[in-house]
């Protein structure tokens, strides 16, 4: 049986962003990929963002959500959030 | 009834402090307070130029709304500011104003606090510091919780195992 | 070296908040808080028209000024405002502004919290509500603690028994 | 033996000075009295002041002071404090 794969769109920012040296990155998952696969994904295409990676959350149209989370939209925005560091 | 006056927003230029005093006002409110978060000269012995900062902003727009609805009705307040400002902050400049109005001074405190702690720990917006000698860089942050970190490193171990 | 700038009075005007405001501007810290207490409409159902404040004004120059020296030093702070206004204070005028300023915010809150329970519990300050219909009331202030209501009493148990 | 007394002078302020009528009375007292002496003796020559005399403190000098310290310098400034509500 063949996976079937999308490229799907992540946004970067801060350090992220600095390491990867662009403010955006396509990853390719499944076509419904949870958010943890996004990370890992991440990593694997990436490895400059491995040791940064644990630290981060991912967010779906602008809300965090948690590793199991399934992206079902595939219009959904995906933004890679390091640690924050406002105020 | 209880009404809240909200004012939140992301800005590029300095912070209006006189502007932002007017949208507390309120006759039938005793106690306002205000934090201000300002760029300070020296961090650990290196002196500091700027602070600049970035943010996912839509995001960071939302969850400044958000923050300050819920501590609004957390804490009974009549009401909220929040605006970040964003890009360059030179030294002496405010990065973060927060103010909030209330009947009684306690819930104003515990509401500046916890708006403070609470953007300071999920609000998009990253600092950058900028020395005096040229150097930049990304302000470590506070700790990430145990429950962030491990998030990454659980798909990791779970990928092996099915490896 | 830690040097605190301190700025306390009492005054017989409207608070200068822009004023005051300077009065914290330092480039080496990063932490800024005010809390102002506010004349309002409404206690309890009755509209108020205005607070008027009296006060042993020398003894409260000299506690107001020495709050803020406690408070700069239990609190590592880099700059303490307290003015307090006496007289007439009309609905959504401040008779009460304090600022702390300090490298971290978590002593900014504790400050701010410490100088208004300390002011409200000792400074010798009174308030007395003017109401719409006309009627006024010296406000009745926190519970006086214990100990100090026994010393009075204790003198005329004592006195009753060398009767 | 007769005890030499004197008058002092204590100020008053807020409710007190309401209940009282004056910004400030005189109470006839030893020549070394404690705080605590000078709050009795208010109470009985101003009975109007008793029911708010358990809830005062005296200061001298500017200061808060104890019921049993001594008040020795005949020039001291004497005031009495209601609850204080400032703020």
């Amino acid at each position: 049986m063949k996976t079937e794969l999308a490229n799907r769109r992540v946004l970067l920012f801060a350090i992220a962003r600095d390491l990867v040296g662009a403010d955006e990155v396509f990853v390719s998952v499944g076509l419904e990929p949870s958010a943890g696969e996004i990370l890992l994904q991440l990593g694997e295409e990436f490895p400059e963002l491995r040791v940064l990676l644990p630290t981060c959350r991912l967010a779906v149209d602008c809300e965090y959500v948690s590793s199991e989370t399934l992206i079902k939209d595939t219009e959904s925005e995906l933004a890679l959030i390091p640690p924050v560091s406002g105020g | 009834m209880f009404e809240t006056h909200f004012f939140t927003g992301i800005v590029d230029h300095p912070i209006d402090l006189d502007g932002l005093d007017q949208k507390l006002s309120n006759p039938d409110v005793g106690s306002q307070g205000w934090f201000y978060g300002v760029t300070r000269r020296t961090t650990s012995g290196k002196k500091t130029v700027s602070l600049s900062y970035q943010s996912h902003r839509a995001m960071a727009d939302r969850h400044l709304r958000r923050l300050a609805e819920q501590a609004a009705e957390q804490f009974k307040l009549a009401g909220v500011v929040i605006v970040h400002r964003l890009g360059d902050v030179p030294v002496g400049e405010a990065s973060v104003v927060v103010g909030c109005s209330s009947a009684h001074r306690s819930e104003t405190f515990a509401a500046l606090q916890w708006i403070m702690d609470t953007l300071k720990r999920d609000v998009p917006i990253w600092k950058r510091e900028h020395f005096e000698d040229g150097a930049t860089v990304w302000v470590h942050p506070e700790p990430v919780q145990a429950q962030q970190a491990d998030s990454y490193a659980e798909n990791q171990n779970t990928k092996e195992r099915h490896l």
